[in-house]
């Protein structure tokens, strides 16, 4: 982990809500794990202050890139996307923990909501590479939001698409497929990343089916991104039995959904 | 010429360098440890700590500002026990590294307590006194508004501990002036410019206050003209020396402050956007020196000139 | 849907928009005018006038800072007689412009005098009584940060004038809701927040303030989280309405204001770094309420709602 | 005078000190005068905060395009020096009173200071388009701070060059080669621009030998650039023999000699 300049070699629009950069990085592309984030700055103007959080959506060691997937939501990701090819950010990396891969023979089901398909790309592609099927149910509010659809089809892996008003794949929330999958075969561990109220009935799910293993990655706004200031905690219940707060930086972004109290 | 001399003598303490981080920006130093040595700082000064164990506030606690931030942490800490046994042994690994805590309390009695039992570990340079949290129900910022309770607090911290004590003070005060002569009489033998200011920021999409805590300290860039005028106005009216911080993110930033009359300064917020901050800083300093021939950084301090217009 | 009502009443004053511009930062308007039609605003707040003209103070003037500007005008105005015979007339060809005249003095006397003889002209709407101007060595600032005398000097000018009493506050104090409380008793009829923080800047090459009057006033979008939350302060204690200001470039920030209990917000430092701002804002308050379904821009006004871990 | 989004046609280094932007700006092109300024901004962001204010250097009213040439200074200049071929100024303009034209057979004496010569290119070339004969002074500290001497030499007007330290052209100060001139012809008219030691020299000088004309162009820090504020300004003799102050963006940058209290 370390503060490095890296060069953009691609900058590439995805319709109007997404991004996608690949930047040059190879300390970062050889050692990142799956659901690790980087904290990314666009040069050392003061507007905007702080650096974003975006997750590692893919990496070629060999080539020593990364790809960032991120939808335009304010200042910061919309700059990101009007920097040209050739631009340096300055990137802090990789951070967190990152996803903890299942054990050998392991049912697996990865489920991402919205821009929440970011992080779960090269997590799948890790487990492939070691002999998973993970399912991989991904849902979009609809068919304008639906984003990286290529890259996870690309995959070979079973892939779930559902959209909320049914303009695209299965029309329904993706919890509702993750229920029906768990119900008709048995589930070990499940990989999750998407909105909270999505992060939450995943959770619901998993506890009303005992899937003893099942990660969340959250997200929250932060300072430094290194586990310094305390700003960007979750609610947990401890080891102990009691309440507590977990900073996302550092002992996240990925946490197990018993551990995880919401709304505190 | 000569390397210039960066030391300086803050209320006792030898630092290498007048370039330290920030309370509650910078942790126990062990996260910033992990990019570089922590020997390169004048010194560090560490997240308050409470005499019992801090939950701190609820989520979300920061939110962006134009150049600065907002934060309402509410002193999330592991209490002074815990400090002494699982994190100053590491920073006591760094041989010339003044550990400088910065203490806070609900009560006077909790200020007494804290400074009593960090007196009695080993490894400890100096005590900070935040009278100046904004971000706790109890305390914190109501002492630091009153002259009368700073000099309370002030007064308790001195009689609990032999270490020299600086008082870190609000500037969400009329008269910073007054607040600042009030510690120095209470026996503070430092002071520290500035703590966060409060302020406030709401989602026009969810009509709701961005920090979960409604108000937080502003911090960072924006608010450095206000600390760098606290701290002229103060270094006017005390003979103790000033700690000057508030959005100090360049060697030119920390000039600035000691032009105004700070003896050390101090890195916060900027650790946030540019991790190597502070050793570019401290860098920094040494080539301006360097750069306008200038033999000792303590030439600096309060070096602030006037034309005739002023 | 219909047109979104954008009209408001503050303080008696019928402003088919809410959206001023701030005082000092647009001159008496002539200047703007060649640019758009100020017939958009809401109203004008012109620059501080004076019972005799003043000078002001020597440049430099102004000085840059992180998302933020200090200024040392020190009030160069041409005086009350000058202002109503050579810039007013200007200003009434505007059909639908409510015209708020700020005054200043270094006496109470004088703002009585001023407020008298603006009394006596045609075509203003409302006098905004500037007790917080930190540029000037005698009155202004100090008016502003002692209740007593905030209550005496906009008591002078109610006794004085007919037109409706706007106080200008001071950020520079310690409990703005004190001074608030006590203008609304001495009878104001609403309350400007916040005039500029007390700020410095120092040319590290010089050794020099950058100012020639050494300190000065921030304002732009740096101070905005600053005076979101003095107006959101305020608002829960004065029933009085509240022109919220400091930092507002967009209409985003201007809801902010509206939200954390403004009723009429004004645009300053956006001005120089934008010049289009205030219409701008205009248009884009118009289309949030459009967005957001929301019929009256008076819905806004204090609607901030808290989320169970507030 | 009005604020425009102008497109960066070229974007030139010239050496370490200096840089030349050429943009396409019709309106401006069109009725700019020499001595004018525009008030410049480079996109929305707050960092830096306010506009530049730099000269009208040369314009081309034919392809609608003004060239601004400037000196690196700080966060605004190095910033526009960094845009691209392409990019958009925020441009407000022209702004100021410019430089009065001297009457038919009237001497003329120009004189810059460092990058004080960027308005001078165009009010030379304005004069010489209507035939007059002016005497161009440049003064430099050094052979390294020369810039655009390959412009104003090929106007074909008397052209002399002074460094501080002799380096390049004459030695000495562009003051000591004025007086020169004016001891040895009658001059009517001087324009000068520069830092302002060099502008209050030639105050001097023009007091001396009594000339008038003398037209100094000034610097001042800006908020509004349109008259509103009254940050910028210097002070002056009034009309009534009083002290005052006059604002440079608006009244000015172009002040009689006579009128101009340095200092004050
Ligand atoms: C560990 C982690 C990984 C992430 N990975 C991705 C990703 O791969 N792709 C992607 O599109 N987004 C990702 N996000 C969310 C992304 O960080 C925000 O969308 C982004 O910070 C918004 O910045 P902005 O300036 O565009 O928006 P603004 O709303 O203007 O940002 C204002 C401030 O709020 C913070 N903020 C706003 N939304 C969020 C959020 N959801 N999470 C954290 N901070 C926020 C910003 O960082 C900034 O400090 C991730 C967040 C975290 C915590
Ligand atoms: C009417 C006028 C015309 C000018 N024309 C030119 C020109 O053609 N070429 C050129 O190189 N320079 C010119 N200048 C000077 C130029 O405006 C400054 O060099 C520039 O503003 C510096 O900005 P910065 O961010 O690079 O430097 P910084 O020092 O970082 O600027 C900080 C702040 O101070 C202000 N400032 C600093 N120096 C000056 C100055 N000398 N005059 C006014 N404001 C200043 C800046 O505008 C900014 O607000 C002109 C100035 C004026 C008033
Ligand atoms: C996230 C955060 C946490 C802070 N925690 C503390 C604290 O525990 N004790 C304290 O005295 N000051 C605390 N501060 C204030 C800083 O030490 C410093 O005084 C202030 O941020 C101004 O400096 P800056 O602008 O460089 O950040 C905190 C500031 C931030 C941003
Ligand atoms: C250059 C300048 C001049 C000002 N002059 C006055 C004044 O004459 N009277 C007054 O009450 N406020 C004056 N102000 C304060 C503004 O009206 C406003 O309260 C303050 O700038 C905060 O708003 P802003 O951040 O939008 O600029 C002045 C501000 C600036 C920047
Ligand atoms: S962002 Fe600082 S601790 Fe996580
Ligand atoms: S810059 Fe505002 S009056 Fe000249």
């Amino acid at each position: 982990m370390n503060v490095y300049q890296a060069e953009i070699l691609t900058s590439e629009k995805l319709g109007q809500l997404y991004h996608l950069l690949i930047i040059k990085q190879p300390d970062i592309a050889l050692t990142a794990k799956p659901g690790q984030f980087v904290y990314l700055k666009g040069g050392k103007g003061l507007d905007p202050l702080l650096p974003r959080p975006l997750s590692i959506h893919q990496l070629n060691q060999k080539e020593g890139t990364i790809q960032l997937l991120f939808q335009l939501k304010g200042k910061g990701t919309i700059g990101f996307s009007k920097m040209k090819t050739g631009d340096l950010l300055t990137v802090l990396g990789p951070l967190g923990n990152g996803f903890s891969l299942a054990d050998e023979g392991q049912n697996i089901v990865i489920i991402g909501g919205g821009i929440g398909v970011a992080p779960l790309l090269y997590l799948a592609e890790k487990l492939q590479e070691r002999h998973f099927k993970p399912i991989i149910i991904l849902g979009f509010r609809d068919k304008e939001n639906i984003v990286a659809y290529e890259s996870f089809s690309q995959l070979g892996c079973q892939l779930i698409v559902a959209t909320e008003d049914g303009s695209f794949g299965r029309r329904g929330r993706v919890t509702g497929v993750l229920e029906e999958i768990i119900s008709s075969e048995k589930i070990d561990v499940i990989y999750a990343c998407g909105p909270q109220p999505m992060l939450k009935a995943v959770q619901k799910v998993a506890e009303k089916w005992e899937v003893e293993n099942c990660q969340l990655s959250l997200e929250a706004r932060m300072g430094c991104g290194l586990g310094a200031c305390m700003a960007c905690v979750c609610g947990v219940r401890l080891e102990d039995g009691q309440f507590g707060y977990r900073r996302v930086c550092s002992e996240g972004p990925v946490f197990n959904s018993r551990e995880v109290l919401f709304d505190e | 010429m000569n390397e210039p001399n960066l030391a300086v003598d803050f209320a006792g303490i030898k630092l290498k360098n007048p370039v330290l981080t920030a309370s509650g920006t910078f942790g126990f130093g062990r996260e910033y440890s992990r990019l570089w040595d922590l020997n390169l700082l004048g010194g560090i000064i560490v997240k308050a700590v409470t005499l019992e164990p801090r939950l701190g506030n609820p989520p979300p606690r920061i939110a962006e500002t134009p150049a600065g931030i907002l934060n309402s942490i509410g002193l999330q800490n592991p209490g002074v026990v815990s400090f002494i046994r699982d994190y100053l042994p590491f920073l006591r690994q760094y041989e010339d590294l003044p550990v400088i805590v910065n203490i806070a309390g609900n009560t006077i009695e909790d200020y007494a307590r804290v400074a009593e039992k960090l007196s009695n570990a080993e490894g400890i340079s100096a005590l900070e006194v935040n009278i100046s949290c904004p971000n706790v129900k109890q305390g914190g910022l109501a002492f630091g508004t009153d002259p009368e309770s700073a000099y309370q607090v002030i007064e308790a911290v001195k009689a609990n501990t032999d270490l020299p004590v600086i008082a870190k003070l609000s500037p969400n005060v009329t008269d910073i002036t007054e607040i600042a002569l009030s510690v120095e009489e209470a026996g503070a033998d430092g002071i520290s410019l500035i703590n966060t200011l409060l302020g406030m920021a709401i989602d026009i999409n969810s009509w709701q206050p961005i920090l979960s805590n409604v108000v937080g300290g502003l911090s960072g860039p924006a608010v450095k003209p206000i600390a760098v005028r606290m701290v002229w106005q103060t270094a006017q009216k005390v003979s103790i020396p000033i700690l000057g911080m508030g959005g100090i993110a360049t060697a030119e930033d920390g000039i600035e402050f000691m032009l105004a009359g700070a003896k050390a300064i101090a890195v916060g917020t900027a650790n946030f956007f540019n991790p190597y901050a502070a050793p570019e800083i401290v860098a920094g300093l040494k080539r301006y020196l360097k750069e306008k021939n200038i033999e000792d950084v303590n030439q600096l301090c309060g070096a602030l000139r006037f034309t005739k217009n002023n």
